[in-house]
């Protein structure tokens, strides 16, 4: 973990409200693995007072990307910076995802909602590295919300869309297209990032299964590194639940540990 | 070469700035950052007796130049904290302070009492002050009675130097600053959070399940600098101020203001490393001002 | 159609928002703008007996997302606004609302004693929270007795109803709005202003004159929303909004917290527009959310 | 006085810290008198949250001109902007200069120091029209800081630089420039904008020689418009000082109105 204040960005690409960047910053980018994420300072003016988590979405040769989908003033300003101008970036934080060995050769379902997209690509790189093979299912309201369609499918991956409105892929939520496809296949493990619905309703389809899965969940973070106690959620670690913070402990927990139903205040 | 100690009477610190408590974990979180020896000291997250879980999320929100935290002094309680958390901070060579909470006055006694018997703790900083533990954001530091009974209390039975830490949440802060003085208190820290609320227009709810908590942030600053302004000229022990500092500018107000030492809280979070830039640029400030130690400018506003 | 009128009992407004005193100046600077007959009404800048000087200058200072002012209400006196302002303000068919001012009680009273012959006001607000005027910040809104003792005295003399406005700078914010209503306040407006300081390090002095001043703009907001909110759920009288209002969602935020209206005030020194645009934004949100009536969002908010 | 949000830049020049805009807002040029000024919202963000109060420097052909030195944050996010973005602006406020018609064929001083040079090449401009003969004093610490000396030329006066380290034209404070040109020449008026302490010395000057003249003083504004009573000086109109409104009854007072000796406060 270590603070890049001059990080670079050297490729900016747009889809409607949807960005990626590519940001040269090659300590964090030899250090980076998929789940994890970084801090990012918006503007060099308050507000916003404080940095916004956006996870690795690659990384690769001395550089990071992101994607991000503008949400609110953090992110609208994030937006607007173009390439040439530098970034103050705070990472890699956090505890990524478990890509173990033994799921060599094996059939993985990586599942992305909207902008949860963003770290299964990172991770599908890995996996795909490790030998085993992930099958990449990605759900939007509409097609304009998958933009990386293309981006994924060039890593020579399995790519399943779907939308709300049938638009484009499979008419519907992406979580009804990963139920139907369980029907004839068998992941060795499953991947989610999105809207918590949709991570609560796979790890139903999990239960159901006995699919062993690991969720990348989001949270208010005031820090990033563990200090502020912001960002907690309950989760089941080593017996009882508790609140554990998410930017230390996660973003990604196990699919036993998280405790859904702690949803508290919308 | 600028002098940057201070001398609080009880404690000497290699240099004003201290990060606060809450906002700078156990420390440890920071050491990926910097070497922790640069600080004057820091303030460990509130500790009560036992271990607490804190308030239910969402616990932050983000307001125009502030921070609304409900966190609710989550933390390990005092016995995992001597055993796992202070050895590894012994090792330290700056000062570490702890912040004392309790839910009555006995228990504020009780840790006070069993941290009594570990080395390693330069001071407490008894923490009256948070808005997020009871109903409606009360604390003992809106009353200057509770704040003379708490920190009489405690007094008697600590056997290291006592900071109190004061609310702004009151009408008169200088009546309760001269209560704890009388109490006992060796220093006085402010300010505080600002009792606060944030609401969601599109569900209409709260922003924090806790409904309030506590504003801190450069929008507070203002306010902080008053009250640091009117305590340090009542009172005669030193006072330690806080409140929206994210750089020696900052810094440097509170120092004219009245303060001894400041504690740097929320700007841990945004800038990792911000105290010791902070430290560093109060050296500059003070070369280029031709200002040999920085404790001159304790209180040299003119009025 | 949305409907934005609000019925606060002894007045009725054609919209939510008004514009706060001491940022409106008497109104007529801000004909220029727009039309002053969209707001629900203003309120007048602070009015004593005779004309007051004001405070020395420096009397303004910016601060992260906040302004200090420390005017000490400059204004023209009760003769010379009857004579030769309210005339102009008659025409308009807008709430006029007088913020009413005393260095004591019978100052306050023969205020309100004169204005009393006069047409054309809807209201009286009176202003017990000025930080700006007495020594240290202190006013009678600091205390419930000196409140309940000022509106009751108001209350007997005036025949406009009353509203009265509460300072932020008190440890309990309920117990101050409980004896302004138990006096006979048909409605309570909060914040004033919160008590502040700002320091010019290189020059080593206040920057304000006065030395203190009050802090208003988005830095206070979340204080502002939480008041309002104890004090809407405390009250059975209306209670007006204010702190920190630059936007509709803003004002939605004090209305769903308990507030019946809200005041503007420091945004309209950035956009002398801005109570327009609200109020057609209010009238969109509305519309969008499905709401009919704005009065129908009072104190929304689910806890 | 009229809000502009969509007034665009349409040039744009530096020199070191100071900046000269032209802005096309016909309809603020084409009400705008010398000495009057413009309140302009730096950011479209917060902070700062107050509009800054900048002189007219011209007004010509549908566009306004503006030369400001960055002093602190919200001059820095001024200065930042570039040819083609669009500015916020309110104006024209205020009571310009007063030029009589009187002044006609007559020698007139417009005395200028660092930024306070601005609203004189507007009003030179007048004078000149007016068939007045403007003889521009401008004076800076060191030759960096005239950068307008050309463009004052250009307009056919007479100039006489000075700087306090001698790097152009006379050595030492332009009121001493201007009080040995006084030796000389009898000028019908003088006007002046610059640093509190110039034109004091300036008035001290004026009030000796019996020379009537104007001063456009400073001050914190939070408004521009009248409403916040925040820009308030003591000024003799009229009677006894008071506390007048900068903003609303100045920025320019005449020579026997001003009470110097009421500084207040550095
Ligand atoms: C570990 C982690 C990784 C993330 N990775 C990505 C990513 O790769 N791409 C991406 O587009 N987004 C990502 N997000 C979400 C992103 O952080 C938020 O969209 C962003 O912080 C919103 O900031 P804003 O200023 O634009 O919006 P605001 O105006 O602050 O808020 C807009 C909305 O976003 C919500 N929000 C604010 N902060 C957060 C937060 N920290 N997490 C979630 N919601 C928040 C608010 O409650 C509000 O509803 C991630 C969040 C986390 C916690
Ligand atoms: C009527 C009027 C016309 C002006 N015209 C010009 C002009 O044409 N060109 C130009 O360069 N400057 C002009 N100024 C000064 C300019 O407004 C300030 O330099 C600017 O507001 C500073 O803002 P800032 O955010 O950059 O600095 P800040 O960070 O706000 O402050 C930096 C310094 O400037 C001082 N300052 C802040 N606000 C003002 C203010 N309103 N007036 C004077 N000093 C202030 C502060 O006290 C501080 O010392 C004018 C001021 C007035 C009142
Ligand atoms: C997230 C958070 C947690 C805090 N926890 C504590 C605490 O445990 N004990 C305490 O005395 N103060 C706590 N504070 C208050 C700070 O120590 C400090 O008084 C306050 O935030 C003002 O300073 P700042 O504006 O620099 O943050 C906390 C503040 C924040 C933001
Ligand atoms: C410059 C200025 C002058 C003010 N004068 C008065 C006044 O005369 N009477 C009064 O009751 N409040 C006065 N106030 C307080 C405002 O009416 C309002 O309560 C406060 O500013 C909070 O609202 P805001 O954040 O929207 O400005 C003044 C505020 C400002 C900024
Ligand atoms: S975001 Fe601060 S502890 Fe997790
Ligand atoms: S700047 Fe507001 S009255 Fe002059």
């Amino acid at each position: 973990m270590l603070i890049d204040r001059q990080a670079r960005i050297i490729e900016k690409k747009s889809w409607g409200n949807y960005y990626l960047f590519r940001i040269e910053s090659p300590e964090i980018a030899g250090r980076a693995e998929p789940g994890q994420f970084l801090m990012i300072k918006v503007s060099n003016h308050l507000p916003p007072l404080l940095r916004r988590p956006i996870s690795l979405h690659n990384a690769e040769n001395g550089a990071v990307e992101i994607f991000f989908q503008v949400a609110g003033t953090g992110t609208r300003l994030l937006a607007e910076k173009e390439v040439g101008s530098t970034m103050d970036l705070l990472g890699p934080l956090g505890r990524g995802f478990t890509v173990e060995q033994k799921l060599k050769g094996q059939e993985v379902f990586c599942v992305g909602g909207g902008r949860g997209i963003a770290p299964l690509y990172f991770l599908a790189r890995k996996l795909k590295k490790t030998g085993a093979k992930p099958v990449v299912f990605y759900g939007g309201r509409t097609k304009e919300d998958l933009p990386l369609t293309n981006k994924l499918k060039e890593l020579g991956l399995e790519v399943m869309v779907s939308t709300d409105d049938g638009s484009a892929g499979f008419s519907g939520l992406v979580t009804a297209l990963v139920g139907e496809t369980l029907a004839t296949r068998s992941p060795a493990f499953l991947y989610a990032c999105g809207p918590e619905a949709m991570m609560e309703n796979l790890a139903q389809l999990c239960q159901r299964k006995n699919l062993p899965a690991e969720f990348s969940l989001e949270s208010i973070m005031g820090c990033g590194f563990g200090a502020c106690f912001g960002c907690v959620r309950k989760i089941k670690r080593n017996g009882q639940p508790s609140y554990l913070k998410i930017c230390q402990e996660g973003p990604v927990f196990g699919l036993e540990e998280i405790v859904w139903q702690e949803k508290e205040n919308g | 070469m600028v002098d940057l100690s201070v001398d609080l009477g009880f404690l000497k610190l290699k240099s004003p700035v201290l990060a606060a408590s809450g906002t700078f974990g156990y420390g440890l979180e920071f050491k990926p950052f910097y070497d922790l020896n640069a600080l004057g000291g820091f303030v460990i997250k509130g500790l009560y007796f036992s271990p607490r879980e804190g308030n239910k999320p969402p616990r932050l929100v983000e307001t125009p130049c502030g921070l609304i935290n409900s966190i609710g002094l989550q933390g390990v309680g005092v016995e995992k904290f001597c055993q796992e958390i202070l050895p590894q901070l012994a090792q330290l060579d700056t000062a570490i302070i702890v912040n004392v909470c309790g839910e009555d006055e006995d228990e504020y006694a009780r840790v006070a009492e069993y941290l009594n018997h570990y080395e390693g703790i330069s001071a407490f900083e008894l923490n009256i002050s948070c808005p997020n533990v009871r109903e409606g954001g009360r604390c003992p530091a809106q009353n200057p009675e509770a704040t003379y009974r708490t920190v009489k209390k405690v007094k008697e039975v600590s056997s290291v130097p006592l900071i109190t830490k004061l609310s702004p949440n009151v009408t008169d802060i200088v009546s309760v600053a001269l209560a704890a003085q009388e109490a006992g208190s060796q220093a006085i820290s402010l300010i505080n959070t600002i009792l606060a609320m944030a609401i969601d227009i599109e569900n209409r709810r709260p922003r924090l399940n806790n409904i309030f908590g506590g504003l801190s942030g450069p929008a507070i600053k203002p306010v902080a600098v008053r009250m640091v302004f009117q305590v340090a000229r009542a009172v005669s022990v030193p006072v330690i101020g806080m409140g929206g500092i994210f750089s020696a500018e900052d810094a440097l107000e509170f120092i004219m203001a009245g303060a001894s030492a400041v504690q740097v809280g929320t700007a841990n979070f945004v800038d990792p490393d911000v105290c010791l830039k902070i430290i560093n640029d109060l050296k500059n400030w003070a070369e280029q001002h031709g200002v040999e130690k920085i404790s001159n400018l304790v209180g040299c506003v003119k009025i």
